[in-house]
């Protein structure tokens, strides 16, 4: 076996000098009734290379790529174009097969890089610091749901009618793990309005987003001063990062907590995941912030140089008294996002952002045109939920069959709700103006 | 040599990609620009490609050397695995496109959900949970569904966890609304019978118990069957940290031991990249009695095709809802079932006695000169105590020399159990050459240390930076980069 | 433009540093009339990652692939699979973008690598040295024949009708330039066999290859003796290098230099190039050998290291008195070779040449049931010759309708030899199973 | 760290590949069977990767820093160009099949072809040439070609070649059966002209003239179009080594200053990678004149689609055949092609500018401590002499100290037409910031080499090897691996 450094005489030769007879001596503490006979059924022995590619790769040639066709699918995940030198530095063996930099002395690449990771998220979120990364986006909201309750001491969390939904359900399977009370605000394409009314002299925290999952870009202000009239957080989330190129960050609209999706930069698709969690609040709040975080320090030379530090939040330090039970961050995503965003820096986010925001815009001019057509995101920036007339989903059905992925039922996000008639569409820098043309036109025949 | 950061090097003008020019569309975004610019330092290509290239020399890697990280498992990635990962086929397809159109990507997730089934023995798994302790959370929070199937979540509070436990288990079970109730450890390094039953005398309260096998000790639990025995009749769940499942996968099946939920680190078992601390997976196997309490999104396949259930209503009505967005990491499982694959059943299993091997040689070749914690043969990984090391001579001190020999520390302090511990891990990708070469390095230590070598406690000399001050980054923690003051700048 | 860092403060702060007014300063000397204006017509201006790598995929998306369908071309470059790992070995950024290892204190990497593929080379072909490649086969082979004549004070060189034609024809523009008589025996299945009586005593060289270009192997024993009997040198030459892992190699038939192609290790077909050649010596003729060689020696602290050696053989030392004119090796391609033949080994190698073995014996198998066809080929290891009833060319593009590529038409390689009804056919280890019966069952309908 | 050879650690029964079984085929080798087995070593996969990822570790590379090789241009390389050339579209089609499966290929070789003759204002190119000086030996082959039409081939045999020369220029000349006659250098680092004119007063059997522009010593030859007129006027050809064609892409076409024949090096001009001494990729444009003697292949177009013209009939009757197996290096073309659509016509001009800039600056900086060897503006590359140097410290101990500061040292003792050169090339794709810091180093250097300081005669120290002792290696040279005699292991 190729992995297996091991060679016959060798684990011979190893076996004397451990003293046992066999391989079995080591597996003597195995109750007899749970010890495996020969080999597992139901499953293949070893294959090649090449046998294991073609099997692959047969199973990827199944899936039709956001690549292939006109593509338009958004709400929490995003196709982006990532500069192939980005994966170029992930794949450096050095960052790709290295662990926790929790020996600093031979860890500097990935400390550093966190560090530069952690400052790049709060330069883009106008908050002032940021940890090391959670698993996503959605595990980031759940994680800022349960600080918010320690911070606030409080146990209600209101979530918007505009919060990804997924969000929302990852957030309240936390929050009913502690019991802590959770209020749904129902779905709407300009939830966050609704948010102001809905705290209370309970309320831990609410929970808006902008762009919402509708695609709606909302001034969170009022809400952040309502919320902290009452004593209240607020927790702003995003799920597309490159919004923030554009759109008002957080912290400029008094956001406690900001967090969001980073998938967008650096990450493909990947069908969901791995993606990266941002999460960055203010500086009085850091020693109730979860995950990982590295911090400058000294050598005994005295040479600048990083560490993870606050580590008695954490779990392996804490055990039952740890703000988190994560004990991972994104690694090597958190990469990705820092390498891409150093090559973007302020002057290509902006770009991009723009490149985005006008590929939407002439998406919802060419639909808008479409005879039944309502666009329904009052302000956007690259997405959009527009309704049409009859089932979203048999339209959907349609247009795949002419090729265009037209973008998300609501209905699929909402189910039960009555969304059934709004698709919510998404276009980026990867849209072309004839896919902008060739969307229209489908769906004009299909309506 | 100093690698500057971004923000000293970088500046907002400059830029590493090249984008058309914006057409010059009006704006829908209502008002909600953007009013400052980011501060977001640019580099164009060569500095960017330059900068991450010589920051990555100064890591560490398994490519570059052994890694004897006990109870992290840092083993060989192969590289089949990241080309296999980036087909477009499974890294740009999006997690909401019709399922008619991503197929491969679901049965590629059935296909892996038969392997660990099969290998665990356990007739369901939830996939989504996105690394280890989240694993946790998803098998804590099945039992929690269960006992409030039953009626019983107000009253069945109490969680067993041994003390010898990763922190990831107390604080999993904190999360999930139960109490910790710690169980000691024996002097043969498993749990306590003697403590369990008197912790289990008062039974009614039992939520169930969290319990590592092999434990962090490196050592399989011979009552382990008799455990889930007297938890199962207490009432209780039997969570099984599956950290150390690549000690025994092929040998013992957990679903024949009487577990009832056990995450599986797909790292650690299945060779996805560390990643310098993640993405992690990890995927939570359940027993018949927790199959139900699964949450959502599963795949389901029946004549036509793959399914996704995203809602928590028919099939998935006792499901807990999501543990996060979408369906799990698939970037990880494709690089898990193409190791899988590359393996086979045979693989796997000589891969685990591979593992075994290499950790007891160790042992054996270094009990003359460190103290090995417990007697006998260990699993995947040898324990080490520090009890032939002189007065004033750490732990801390030997595993920082082994930096100047060329090699990653072993895992320190950690089982808490057993004093100064060093425990050892080489798995199963390391060659006898080197590990008679890492043997040597380290007994060189042992005996400096054992004769109160003071030079140990300066090292590393020899790495890209000498010991950190951690206490300081703690104590005022800088944790972005700030722009030097104007008057500092002037005062160099 | 994101390759260039300066920005144009930085310009404008060193061109004063210079003393210049403008860029032109620098141009001062160029003929007025030669000057260009402005920009270049009939050239796009830069475009970003996104638009480059869409129009490249465009092009290469109008090429069917040897992975797509079935696929029996050889003759010289031949489709094989390549581990992962090499791949990831040739991209790592100290060996993809460092220099000529001229200086040796930080070129370790690459000449402890060279000096490997020179261990291995000389291994493969039980010769006792060879040199750190070529430019590819072809190019070795000419190269070859002009050390023979160095060798020998002789100016007559055979070629054997097995030879490959494009390495002939390689070896004739060389041997036209020196005017070096060049005898080329008629193309032949079976054409080495002619050899030894083509040999006299104002022979350089006779150029046999095996497997040959038919696929015909030979025991060149005879021809080797039949040389030396005259004092001339046997050249032995082979494309297929997987075939050393079964064939008896030059070194064992008495070849005074091997030369071959080393595109199967390591390399993807790559339409033709970069490839590796390979060259390989007996020691008595190292000082007349072409190209780099790395040898080792010690450092001044006594420590073993290597550097390129024996540099008064080249053109940057002896300039016109050099024994080529060559100032390049297949860096790259050597490593990928030198990965790949380490992943191999002995057993691997032999492993990979037996699967190749039996995948063209069985299609052979199943091509001779289809009516019709005559193998021609006596002897052979991964491909063969065979005769079709009518003209090839017509039955190719025939087979080629019916999804597969059939080999490569005699009269492509041996124009107006009257070789119009020959085909010749290759299988590797990537060649299934199924593959052979979809081809026997597809030439059976188009005979 | 001394790394142990493949064959010290691997061994003939290991291998780093699964392959399946083989079936047991009667063979039909027809007995040319190898008798006994390769004693080629094996490793696992974690052995081998670990291995080459160590060795790569004691390299230097363009992605770690500055890189001051003059004459030989080493630039960034874009990792779209790695991307692009995986692409199985271009990488996995096979160079003999059926021309309708590869019009893509053939028609990116046309674009290709397109900007090169377009930059360079010629009208042909030959596009198989496998490197820069394979190139040369096209160029002149084609002149050889064009003398036999002419019926001059047996008089014509003479080829100037200035003393600055490559050394690639006069064998290349020699390898085509040309005489080589040196032309020397005036005092402004130019062909001296009276020389020239001295050398073709009996032109009867003057072949053509090899001459680099611009050329080595990093300048632009002033009287370009008056050598090119002589030459013509004596009936010989224009050969341009466009090693530096980097130097003026958009600011100058060589076809405007005369040139017959010119090949340009991808790797230095186009950015395709270095990779350690090749493979490179040498397509020589060719005039009017020169075009029909190009070799076979090549591509053509009508209104069928693109075709690769092989044989050397009909169009290509002149041609003299070939110059390697297939259509050249097609892995190179896509790289450069991408780069070059990357940049386009503006940013390609930029680059050739910004190299020159950066040249100027790199003199500018260091004239004061170090001896510029020509007064004047440079273009891509600053030479020095050794002038500054005190008695005993040459140019070798100067670029033996730059790699303790960090770099690789620059162009040595080439030109020789100056004393101890030292020849400077930064490229385009240096920041201004790493030029001062390479400024600052040098010049510190150049200091300590003008006041005497020995102790440069021992670098470097902090490499991973001290000097290497190249006279040893020649002496006796140890060209490959051989096990060690049993007499000796006994012995240690």
């Amino acid at each position: 076996m190729r992995y297996l450094p091991l060679t016959p005489e060798d684990r011979k030769a190893m076996l004397a000098v451990t003293g046992a007879a066999s391989i079995d001596d080591f597996y003597a503490d195995v109750p007899e009734a749970a010890r495996l006979g020969g080999k597992i059924d139901g499953l293949p022995d070893h294959q090649g290379e090449l046998a294991v590619e073609r099997h692959m790769a047969a199973l990827a040639g199944k899936n039709r790529t956001a690549s292939e066709g006109r593509f338009f699918v958004g709400c929490g995940a995003y196709k982006h174009h990532v500069p192939a030198t980005v994966d170029h530095i992930i794949q450096r063996s050095e960052f790709l097969t290295t662990y926790t930099p929790y020996q600093p002395e031979i860890a500097q690449g990935t400390l550093q890089t966190l560090f530069e990771f952690q400052s790049q998220v709060a330069a883009l979120t106008a908050m002032d610091v940021a940890n090391a990364s959670m698993y996503d986006g959605s595990t980031a909201c759940a994680e800022a749901a349960l600080m918010a309750c320690r911070v606030t001491r409080r146990r209600r969390v209101v979530l918007s009618g505009g919060l990804h939904p997924h969000y929302a359900s990852a957030t309240r399977t936390v929050c009913e793990a502690q019991g802590i009370e959770v209020v749904q605000l129902p779905p709407a394409v300009d939830g966050e309005l609704a948010l102001s009314d809905a705290v209370n002299d309970k309320t831990a925290c609410v929970i808006g987003q902008s762009p919402n999952v509708f695609g709606t870009v909302t001034d969170l202000t009022p809400v952040s001063e309502a919320a902290h009239a009452d004593g209240a957080l607020l927790v702003s989330v995003f799920t597309e990062t490159v919004a923030l190129g554009m759109v008002t960050p957080p912290g400029e609209m008094g956001a406690d907590i900001a967090v969001g999706e980073g998938q967008s930069i650096g990450n493909a698709l990947n069908f969901g995941g791995p993606y990266v969690g941002l999460f960055a609040t203010n500086q009085k709040h850091v020693r109730q912030m979860p995950g990982r975080l590295c911090g400058e320090t000294q050598d005994a030379d005295g040479q600048r140089g990083f560490v993870l530090t606050l580590s008695t939040r954490e779990q392996h330090i804490r055990r039952d008294k740890a703000t988190s039970n994560i004990c991972t961050n994104a690694g090597l995503c958190t990469l990705a996002f820092t390498a891409h965003m150093t090559l973007l820096g302020d002057k290509g986010l902006t770009q991009l952002a723009t490149l985005n925001h006008e590929a939407a815009c002439l998406l919802a001019d060419a639909l808008e045109e479409v005879k039944g057509v309502e666009i329904l995101t009052p302000r956007f920036f690259n997405e959009f939920a527009f309704r049409v007339p009859g089932n979203a989903e048999a339209v959907l059905a349609e247009l795949d069959e002419l090729g265009v992925i037209g973008g998300v039922r609501a209905s699929r996000l909402f189910p039960g709700k009555k969304l059934d008639d709004v698709i919510i569409a998404c276009a980026t820098e990867c849209t072309t103006e004839e896919d902008i043309a060739v969307y229209a036109e489908a769906l004009r025949e299909v309506l | 040599q100093r690698e500057d950061l971004i923000f000293e090097t970088g500046c907002v003008n400059k830029t590493g990609v090249d984008l058309p020019k914006p057409k010059g569309v009006k704006p829908r975004l209502g008002g909600v620009a953007r009013k400052r610019p980011t501060d977001l330092p640019g580099l164009s290509e060569p500095e960017a490609v330059r900068h991450y290239v010589r920051l990555s020399q100064k890591n560490y890697a398994i490519d570059l050397g052994l890694f004897p990280l006990g109870s992290c498992t840092m083993k060989h990635n192969p590289r089949l695995n990241e080309k296999v990962a980036r087909m477009p086929g499974f890294a740009d397809i999006h997690p909401l496109q019709p399922q008619s159109t991503v197929q491969g990507a679901l049965e590629m997730i059935d296909q892996l959900a038969t392997w660990l089934k099969t290998l665990t023995g356990m007739p369901a798994v939830a996939m989504s949970p996105k690394a280890g302790a989240h694993g946790e959370f998803c098998g804590m929070m099945a039992i929690r569904r269960a006992l409030m199937a039953r009626g019983e979540i107000e009253t069945r509070t109490r969680v067993l966890v041994p003390a010898s436990a990763h922190g990831t288990n107390p604080a999993t079970a904190v999360q999930c609304g139960f109490k910790v109730d710690e169980i000691k450890a024996d002097k043969r390094g498993r749990v306590d019978m003697e403590d369990l039953k008197a912790k289990l005398e008062d039974s009614s309260d039992i939520a169930g118990i969290m319990l590592t096998n092999p434990n962090t000790c490196g050592l399989f639990e011979t009552d382990i069957r008799e455990i889930a025995d007297l938890i199962h009749a207490a009432g209780g769940y039997f969570y099984c940290d599956g950290a150390n499942f690549n000690a025994i996968v092929g040998r013992v099946r957990p679903g024949d031991l009487g577990v009832d939920a056990m995450h599986i680190n797909l790292h650690k078992t299945f060779s996805t990249p560390h990643g310098g601390g993640g993405p992690g997976a990890g995927p939570t196997v359940l027993s018949e009695a927790l199959a139900d309490y699964a949450p959502v999104p599963f795949v389901v396949k029946d004549e036509d095709g793959f399914h996704l259930v995203e809602e928590t209503k028919g099939e998935g009505e006792d499901a807990f809802g999501r543990l996060c967005a979408f369906h799990g990491q698939m970037g990880m499982f494709t690089r898990a079932l193409t190791y899988m694959l590359s393996h086979g059943a045979d693989g796997l299993k000589q891969a685990a006695e591979d593992a075994v091997l290499n950790a007891n040689y160790i042992q054996a070749r270094l009990k003359k000169v460190m103290t090995p914690a417990f007697d006998g043969y260990c699993m995947h990984e040898a324990l080490f105590s520090d009890a032939f090391t002189a007065e004033g001579i750490e732990t801390l001190d030997i595993a920082k020399a082994l930096i100047d020999e060329g090699y990653h520390p072993m895992t320190m302090y950690f089982p808490l159990v057993v004093h100064g511990a060093m425990l050892i891990e080489p798995t199963e990708t390391e060659s006898k050459a080197e590990l008679d070469r890492f043997c040597d390095a380290l007994a060189a230590i042992a005996e400096r240390a054992a004769s109160g070598d003071e030079s140990l406690k300066g090292a590393p000399y020899l790495a890209p930076m000498r010991r950190l001050d951690e206490t300081q980054a703690a104590r005022k923690p800088v944790l972005r980069w700030v722009p030097p003051e104007p008057e500092s700048l002037a005062a160099e």
